[in-house]
C-alpha cells in the first residue's frame, strides 16, 4: 500500500462483517493514482463531513450527449489523482447477466483507461465505470464498442432501460422482460444517446406485480407482468403445504387483500373474478399456484423521486398488453406506436425538466389519454372523481342558436 | 491496447443469449417452481432441469480486483455463468448442486457473505455519496457499511418476518429507492443554498434558476450591477433543486448536514399496493465514520420489527397494524412537529375519521 | 297574537330538558341496549325503564297542518312528547309499547308511512331547489318524492344489507351530505355564468368576484367604460361560487342544467373510515315532473347493492370489495373521461399499482 | 283549494307511496297566499326548468346580522304572494326534542306572520320557518322571543351547533352531546347573532363514532364521542348471540378493521390496544358490548362541501378531551379556550370566505398547531409526512457567528 495513504477515518470502515469498499479499493491503491487519491479525497470528507466534488461539467464522446457523467475534485492540487474523475455508464446486458469472459473484458478496458472502480450497477442499471479523466474518454468509448458494448444515458434521454430476470429464472415471469429490454434498447438508439427530451425517460419491466426491479417506484414507464385468467392450481401439491403444516389459513388466505380465497378440505378455490393479482399467495405456495395462461404486461407510466413535487409510483395507463412473439421486431409494433405517440405528447405539451408522472399531473389523465389515443378505464384509477368540477364538452344549444 | 479499428456508435448492449447458461436456456420460460435452500442459495426448477443460485454480497463500490475473484469463483464453480440482482448482488448460477458448499465456503473466504434471500435483509440500494457527487449531504458507501455491519446476521440468516429493504441515498433527489424502501437512510441538507453572485451571473440562467425551485423560493435580484437571484429563506426547504441547474448556489454545510430516517415504504404488490416511505427521524447528525446514531435507530427499527411483526408482514404493513401512535410509542422515537406534512398534499395525510387507537 | 312586551335578544334555545319524557330522563345518560322492534320501531332500555320510539317518514318541507297533526298524533299516544331525527323524520316518543300499533296505524291513514331503521334506507337529506333558492339547478323536493316513491319499500321494510342513505343538493354548494352518502343526486349546471355587465358594476365588488373562481376562470375587463368581469369559458367548471358572491353572474340555464348520480360515501367510522361519494354518472337530464332517468338509474344501483352486498357492508364498501371495473359493468354505467379527476389532488386518485381485477 | 291553482306537473307528484309535499301544501293554499302562489311559482319552475328566485337580499330583525335569508320571486307581479319569501332559522332544542304545546307555539306565530311552511328542519339543524314578508320579520321575531325561541346562524357568523340524540336516548353516548350543545349555543350568543367571522363556522356534536349527526363531514368543528379504555363486554350476553346462531365469525371477527376480536369457545377476547373505537362490534352486539368507562370526545376540525377547493372531512386537532360535569359552566375552561384561541387564530389569519378547514390546509396543520398551541400527536395523520421537504427551525451556527 503507497505509503503516503493514511486514512485512519476510513480505516474504521475496514472493520466488522460487511465487505468493506475501502479494503477493496486498497487493493488498488498501489496500482491506480486515481484510487489512491479517491481514498485520499474520501478522509479528507469524512475529516470535514462535506463532499469535495465540483458541480458537474460537460463531457462525453463524439456524437453523443449522454453516458458520461463529468466530475472534478474541489481540491486538484492537494488530490490530483481525481482532478477528473468522469464516470462512463455502459449498457448493462438484459438481467444483468454476464459470463466471467466478458465481464473480462470491460475489467482489461477500464484498468487501461481508467480507475479500476466501479459501481456494479448504478442505480438505473448500467454498469458505471467510476473515474477517469477527459482524455481518457474517447478512448474508452472505443474499445468499448469494440467488444460490443455501449454507453448508457445521462440527461433529458432515454436511460438504459433495465429488467428483471424473468422468464431467464423465475417461474412468475408473464412477458420476456429480457428480451424487450433488449428490443427497446436497440430500436432507440437514438433516443438513449442523444438527449432531446425535455427530461429523462427510466423504463424497467418486471416479469410480475412482485415488481423485482422496483418499476413502479423507479421508471417513468413501468412495463409489470400481469395475467387475465386464473391462477393455475396444482391441488395435490396444495395439499401437500397442508400436510406440511403451512398454516395457509393465517399465511395465505387472511392475507388475501380482497378475501377470495377459500380452503375446503384440502382443496384451495380461488374466486378470481375478484383477485387483484397481488401474488402473495403464488409466492407463498409456488409448487402449488402459478400465474395464468393470458399472460402480458400493464403499462404504468410517471414514477420519479420526489423533485420537485413530490415523489410518484406510476399509474396504470394501459391495464394490459401482449406481444405475440417476443424474438419478433414486428410483434412489437402497437407497444412502439403506443410509446412514440406518448413521447410525441409529452415533447410537444410538456416542459423542461418536467417529468411524465408530473407531466400527467399537470394536463389531467383525461387530457393524457386523450392526447395519446387511450381510452378511459375504471382500471386506470383507484375511484372515479369525488369532486363535482367537470368540465363538460358536449351541452344542448338552442335550436337556431348553434 | 489499440483500438484502432472503424468507429462505431449506437450498436447498444450484447444480446444476453450468449451470457446464459445452457440450463437456462433449457428452460427459458418454462419455470415452474422454486425452493429457497437456505440463506443465499436459491433453485429453480423447469422441465429441463435444475439451476441452483448462491447469492454473494458486494459493497456494489468494487474494484476490478473484486470482480476478478467473481470471474474467478464462477469460472471455478458455474462454467463462467453468474449475473448481478436489481440490489446488486451478486448470483453464481450453478448446475451443480455439489457446488454449492465449495463456493459458499471460497466466498466466505474471501470476506464476503452469502444470504439476502427470503426473509432477510438485502443489499442495501445506494448512491455516490462523498465518493462522487457533488450534491451529496453524507456519504453513501460508508453508511451502507457501517449498517450493514450491525445488521448482517439478518443478511446471512433467515429469522425475519418477511424481506426487509434498507435504501441509502445521499441527497434529496433520492438516487435510489428511498421513497419506497422498509427502512431508509436519507441525507439531507438543512440550511438555505448559499448564492455566489461573483460567478452566478456567468455560470447559471436567471429565469431556469428561479424556476427551478418548488417552493417559489428564488427572486432574481441585481448585486453591483450584475443580475443575479436571492434566496427567501423563509420559504426554502433546501432540496438543492436550484443547485442541480445553478453551480453558483452549493448547499453543503458541514455543521447542518445530516442524516434523516424514514420507514414503512415498499414497492410489491404483494398483500397490499405500493406505499412511500414515511419520516421516523427528521435529524441526526453525520458523524463519521461509522455514524453511531444512525446505526442505532436502524438497529432499533430491525429489532423491533423482527420481535413483533406477524409473518409475512413487511415493515409498514405492521406499522399499519399496530398503528403510528404505537410506533413511535414503542421505538421511543419523538413525533414533531416536522413529521406533520406540509407540502402540496398535505391535506390528504391528514387523520379524517375517528380511527384512533387509545 | 300582541307583542308588545320588552324586546328581548340573544336568549338562545330553550333548555331541551322541558322537552324530555319522563323515562329519558330518569334513563338519561344510563341506557344500557337498544333493540329493534321491526321496521321504524326501536326500544332503548335503561335501569329505569324503557322508551319505544316509532319513526315516520316526513316530506321535511311540510306545512302547519303537518305538524299540527303531528303534536294531535303525540298528545294521544305519547303524552305530547316527540322529536326529530338528524335526517328529518319524525320520532313518536312512547312509554307504552301497546300504543305503538295504533299509533302506527293512525300514522299511515294520514297516509305517512313507518320505516327507515336498521338495514333501510331511510329520508333523503335535502335542500331547498326550486322551491327557495337561487342558486338552484334542479329541484329538490320533488326529486326526493320521486325517488322515494320508487324506494319506499326499502323505508317501510328492512330488506337491505345495511343501512343506505341518499342526499340530494340542488347546486355545487352542496346544502346537505352529498359528498358522504351511501348514494346522491346533486344538481348541476353545464353552461359557464352569463355576465350581465349592465348590472354588474353596481352589484358587484370586482375583486371579491374575481377571487371567488377556484379556477381563475374570472378577470376583470371593461366593457363600454365600465368595469366589469369576464370568464375565460375553458377554464369555467360551473360551480358557481362567483354566483353567490355576485348576482351579476347567473348560471341557470334550463338547456343544461341537470342532475348528477354519486355512490359509495359514508360518514360513520363502522369498519372503515368515513369516505367521500365518487361520481357514478356524470348528467342526465332535468326532466320533471317525474325525472324517470334519475329514478330509474337510483332503483338500478339500489338494487344491484340489495342483490349483491354481503350483510353490513355500506355500498362504498361493497364497490371497494368488487372493484369499480365491476360496478361500472354490473350497472351498466359508461365510464367516460368525466369519470377521471383532474381537480387539486386528482393524481392521489390514480391507480398507482398493479391492483387491478380482469 | 283555490280555483286558480292549475298545477297539472305538480299533480303528478301527489302520486305515489311516499308523502306528498304537493298534497300538504295544498292543504294551505286556500287559507295562504303564499303557499298558493308558492305552487304556482314552483309549476312555472317545472314548465321552464328553472328556479324564479332572485339572488340573496339584505333583511333581518333588529340588532342582528343573520337568521335571516332573504327571498323575492323574479317574478313578483305574476306570483305576488311570494314576492318576497324570506326564510327566517329558528334556534331548535338540543336534540330536536320537542312536546306538542312547544310546537304549537310555533306553528301559531307562523301561521300569523308567515307562510305556515316549514322545513323540519334544515340541513344545519335549526327550524326553517320558509317564507314571510320583510315587515312581517320583526313582529315574527318578537313573538318568538317571548316564546323563549331565538333565530339560528346565516353568513359568517357561528351557525346553531347540533347534536345527536346521545344520552338522551343512546346507550353509546360517550360525552353530553344534548346538554353541551345547549351551552356551547348559550355562551357565543354573539358570535351567533352577529357575523364578524371569516366565513360560517359550524358545530355538530355526535356521541360516538357513529356520527349520527354528520359532524366529520358537514362541520368546521365536529365533537364526537370516544372513549380511552376498554370496550365493556358482558361474556354472558355474548354467549347468547353465539347461541341464537348470529354469524359472530362473519358478521364481526372478520369486519374488525384491525382484527383485534377473537372468540374461544363462547368468550370474546378483545384486543383493546389495537381497537380503533370504530364501534362496529358494539353496534352489532349491543346487549354484550358496550363503550368504555373513561369517555370524552375527540375534537376534529374542517368539513365541508366542496366550494372551493373540495369536500373535507374534519380532521383530529384534539384525540380526546373531557368534561367533568356538563352541566356545571365552569367545567367547560379547557374547551372554551381553545374555541377562543382558535377563533382568535383563524381571524388573525384566516382570509374572508375561507373556512377553517381550507385555513388549516392552506397554513400547515404544524403550524395551526402551533398557533393554537395544541401539540403534534401521531393521533392526528394517518401517517408522517413521505415528502423530505422540511422546514428546519433549529440548526447549528458556527461559533461566533450566532
Ligand atoms: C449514478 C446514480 C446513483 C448511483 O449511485 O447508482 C445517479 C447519480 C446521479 N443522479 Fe440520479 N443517479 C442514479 C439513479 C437515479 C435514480 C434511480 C433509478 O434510476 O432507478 C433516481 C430516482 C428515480 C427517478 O428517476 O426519479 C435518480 C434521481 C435523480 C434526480 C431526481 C430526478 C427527479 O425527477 O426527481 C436527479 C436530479 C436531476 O435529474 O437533475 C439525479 C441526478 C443525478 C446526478 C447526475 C447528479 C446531478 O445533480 O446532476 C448524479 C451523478 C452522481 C455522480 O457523481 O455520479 N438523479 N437517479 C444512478 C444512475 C446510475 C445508472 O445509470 O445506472
Ligand atoms: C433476484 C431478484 C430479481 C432480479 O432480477 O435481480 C429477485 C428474485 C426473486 N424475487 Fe424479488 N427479486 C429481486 C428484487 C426484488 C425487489 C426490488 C428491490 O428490493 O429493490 C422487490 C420489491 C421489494 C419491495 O416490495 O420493496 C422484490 C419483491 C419480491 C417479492 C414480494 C415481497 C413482498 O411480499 O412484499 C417476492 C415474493 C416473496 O418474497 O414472497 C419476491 C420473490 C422473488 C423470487 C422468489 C422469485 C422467484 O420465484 O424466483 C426470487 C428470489 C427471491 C429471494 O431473494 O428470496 N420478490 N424482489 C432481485 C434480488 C435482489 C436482491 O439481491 O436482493
Ligand atoms: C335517530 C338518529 C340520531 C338522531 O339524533 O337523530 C340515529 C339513531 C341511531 N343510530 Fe345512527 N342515527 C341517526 C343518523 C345517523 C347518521 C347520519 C345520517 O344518516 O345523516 C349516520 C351516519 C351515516 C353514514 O355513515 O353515512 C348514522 C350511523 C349509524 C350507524 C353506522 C352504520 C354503519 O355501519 O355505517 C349505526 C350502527 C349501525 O346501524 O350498525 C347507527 C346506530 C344508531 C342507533 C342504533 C343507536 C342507538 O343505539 O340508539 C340508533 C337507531 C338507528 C336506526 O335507525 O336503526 N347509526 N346514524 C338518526 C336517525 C336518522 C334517520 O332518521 O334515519
Ligand atoms: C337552508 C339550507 C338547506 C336546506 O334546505 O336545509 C341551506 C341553504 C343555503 N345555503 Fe347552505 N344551507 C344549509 C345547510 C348547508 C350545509 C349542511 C350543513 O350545515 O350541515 C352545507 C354543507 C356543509 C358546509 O357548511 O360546507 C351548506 C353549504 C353551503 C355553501 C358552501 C359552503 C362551502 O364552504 O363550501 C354555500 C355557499 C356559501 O356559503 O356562500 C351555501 C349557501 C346557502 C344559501 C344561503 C344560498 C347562497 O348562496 O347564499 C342557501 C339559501 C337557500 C334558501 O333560499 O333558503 N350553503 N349549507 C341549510 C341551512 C338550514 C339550517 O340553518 O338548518
Ligand atoms: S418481478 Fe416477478 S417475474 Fe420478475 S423476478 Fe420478480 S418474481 Fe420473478
Ligand atoms: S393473487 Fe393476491 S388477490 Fe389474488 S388470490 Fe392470491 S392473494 Fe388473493
Ligand atoms: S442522491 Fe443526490 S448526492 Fe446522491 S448520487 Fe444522487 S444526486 Fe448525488
Ligand atoms: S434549495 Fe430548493 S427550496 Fe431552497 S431555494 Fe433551492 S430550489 Fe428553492
Ligand atoms: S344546494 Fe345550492 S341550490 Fe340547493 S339550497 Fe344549497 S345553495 Fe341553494
Ligand atoms: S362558475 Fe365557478 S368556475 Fe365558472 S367562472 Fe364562476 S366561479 Fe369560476
Ligand atoms: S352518534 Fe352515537 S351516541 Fe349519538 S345517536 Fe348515534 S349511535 Fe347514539
Ligand atoms: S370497535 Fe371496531 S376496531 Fe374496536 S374491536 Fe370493535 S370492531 Fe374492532
Amino acid at each position: 500500500m503507497a505509503d503516503d495513504l493514511k486514512t485512519p477515518l476510513l480505516d474504521e470502515l475496514e472493520k466488522g462483517p460487511w465487505p468493506s469498499f475501502v479494503t477493496d479499493i486498497k487493493t488498488l491503491a498501489d496500482k491506480s493514482e486515481m484510487a489512491k487519491d479517491l481514498l485520499r479525497q474520501l478522509e479528507k470528507s469524512y475529516e470535514d463531513k462535506r463532499g469535495y466534488w465540483k458541480h458537474g461539467g460537460l463531457v462525453g464522446v463524439m456524437g453523443y450527449g449522454g453516458g458520461v457523467i463529468g466530475r472534478y475534485s474541489a481540491l486538484p492540487e492537494e488530490f490530483p489523482g481525481v482532478s477528473h474523475f468522469h464516470t462512463v455508464r455502459v449498457n448493462q446486458p438484459s438481467g444483468w447477466f454476464y459470463t466471467s469472459d466478458a465481464l473480462r473484458e470491460i475489467i482489461d478496458i477500464w484498468d487501461e483507461h481508467g480507475s479500476g472502480l466501479y459501481n456494479m450497477h448504478g442505480s438505473t442499471g448500467d454498469m458505471v465505470l467510476l473515474g477517469t479523466r477527459t482524455e481518457e474518454l474517447e478512448p474508452t468509448f472505443r474499445a468499448l464498442t469494440e467488444k460490443g458494448w455501449d454507453l448508457g444515458g445521462s440527461g433529458s434521454d432515454l436511460r438504459t432501460p433495465s429488467n428483471c430476470v424473468g422468464p431467464a429464472r423465475c417461474e412468475n415471469a408473464c412477458f420476456d422482460t429480457m428480451e424487450m429490454a433488449y428490443k427497446i434498447t436497440h430500436r432507440y438508439q437514438d433516443e438513449l444517446h442523444r438527449p432531446m427530451f425535455n427530461y429523462k425517460y427510466k423504463i424497467k419491466m418486471s416479469g410480475c406485480p412482485n415488481d423485482c426491479t422496483a418499476a413502479i417506484a423507479r421508471s417513468d414507464m413501468a412495463l409489470i407482468g400481469i395475467w387475465k385468467d386464473d391462477i393455475k392450481v396444482d391441488q395435490a401439491e396444495f395439499a401437500k403445504y397442508l400436510d406440511d403444516g403451512f398454516n395457509v389459513q393465517e399465511f395465505v388466505v387472511d392475507k388475501c387483500p380482497t378475501g377470495c380465497i377459500a380452503v375446503e378440505g384440502k382443496q384451495i378455490n380461488i374466486d378470481n373474478s375478484n383477485c387483484v393479482k397481488c401474488m402473495h399467495c403464488i409466492n407463498r405456495m409456488p409448487h402449488a399456484l402459478s400465474v395464468g395462461d393470458e399472460k402480458g404486461f400493464a403499462i404504468n407510466l410517471g414514477a420519479k423521486a420526489p423533485i420537485v413535487e413530490g415523489a410518484l409510483f406510476a399509474s396504470v395507463i394501459v391495464p394490459f398488453m401482449s406481444i405475440e412473439d417476443y424474438k419478433d421486431e414486428d410483434s412489437y409494433e402497437e407497444f412502439h406506436d403506443l410509446l412514440e405517440r406518448i413521447w410525441e405528447f409529452w415533447d410537444e405539451h410538456g416542459t423542461s425538466r418536467e417529468r411524465i408522472g408530473e407531466f400527467i399531473e399537470r394536463v389531467s389523465l383525461a387530457t393524457f389519454l386523450e392526447g395519446i389515443g387511450v381510452e378511459p378505464s375504471p382500471k386506470q384509477v383507484k375511484a372515479p372523481r369525488d369532486n363535482p368540477y367537470i368540465f363538460y364538452e358536449e351541452y344542448y344549444a338552442e335550436e337556431g342558436e348553434g | 491496447m489499440a483500438t484502432e479499428a472503424k468507429r462505431v456508435t449506437d450498436i447498444g448492449p450484447p444480446h444476453f443469449e450468449k451470457f446464459l447458461h445452457p440450463i437456462i436456456k433449457e428452460n427459458y420460460g418454462q419455470w415452474k417452481f422454486h425452493d429457497s435452500l437456505g440463506p443465499g442459495l436459491l433453485s429453480h426448477t423447469g422441465p429441463n432441469g435444475t439451476i441452483y443460485s448462491v447469492r454473494m454480497s458486494s459493497p456494489r463500490l468494487v474494484s476490478s480486483n473484486f470482480l476478478r475473484m467473481v470471474c474467478d469463483l464462477a469460472e471455478k464453480y458455474c462454467d463462467g455463468y453468474f449475473r448481478f440482482t436489481s440490489r446488486n448482488n451478486v448470483e453464481f448460477l450453478l448446475a451443480n448442486k455439489d457446488n454449492i458448499d465449495p463456493l459458499v465456503k471460497e466466498i466466505n473466504e474471501h470476506g464476503q457473505l452469502v444470504g439476502g434471500t427470503d426473509n432477510s435483509i438485502s443489499n442495501i440500494v445506494h448512491t455516490q455519496g462523498w465518493v462522487h457527487c457533488h450534491s451529496s449531504a453524507t456519504d453513501a458507501s460508508g453508511l451502507v457499511k457501517v449498517v450493514m455491519d450491525e445488521l448482517s446476521d439478518y443478511f446471512t440468516e433467515q429469522k425475519l418476518p418477511h424481506k426487509l429493504r434498507i435504501a441509502v441515498a445521499c441527497c434529496l433527489n433520492m438516487c435510489g429507492a428511498v421513497h419506497a424502501s422498509d427502512i431508509a437512510i436519507l441525507g439531507l441538507h438543512r440550511t438555505p443554498p448559499r448564492v455566489d453572485s461573483d460567478t452566478l451571473p456567468n455560470l447559471c440562467e436567471i429565469p431556469t434558476t428561479v424556476a427551478s425551485c418548488p417552493n417559489n423560493a428564488i427572486r432574481p435580484t441585481s448585486v453591483e450591477g450584475k443580475t443575479t437571484v436571492k434566496v427567501d429563506e423563509e420559504k426554502c426547504m433546501y432540496c438543492g433543486n436550484c443547485f442541480t441547474v445553478c453551480p453558483a448556489m452549493p448547499l453543503a454545510d458541514p455543521l447542518n448536514d445530516g442524516v434523516s430516517i424514514w420507514v414503512g415504504g415498499k414497492i410489491s404488490n404483494a398483500r397490499t399496493e405500493p406505499m412511500f416511505t414515511k419520516l421516523a427521524i427528521p435529524y441526526l447528525p453525520n458523524n463519521p465514520p461509522r455514524w453511531p446514531e444512525v446505526t442505532d435507530a436502524v438497529k432499533n427499527i430491525v429489532e423491533l420489527y423482527a420481535a413483533n411483526a406477524r409473518p409475512f408482514e413487511r415493515v409498514g404493513e405492521w406499522i399499519n397494524r399496530i398503528g403510528w401512535e404505537r410506533f413511535f410509542d414503542m421505538t421511543g422515537i419523538e413525533f414533531t412537529k416536522y413529521h406533520l406534512d406540509d407540502f402540496r398534499h398535505a391535506g390528504t395525510t391528514y387523520r379524517r375519521s375517528l380511527h384512533n387507537r387509545y
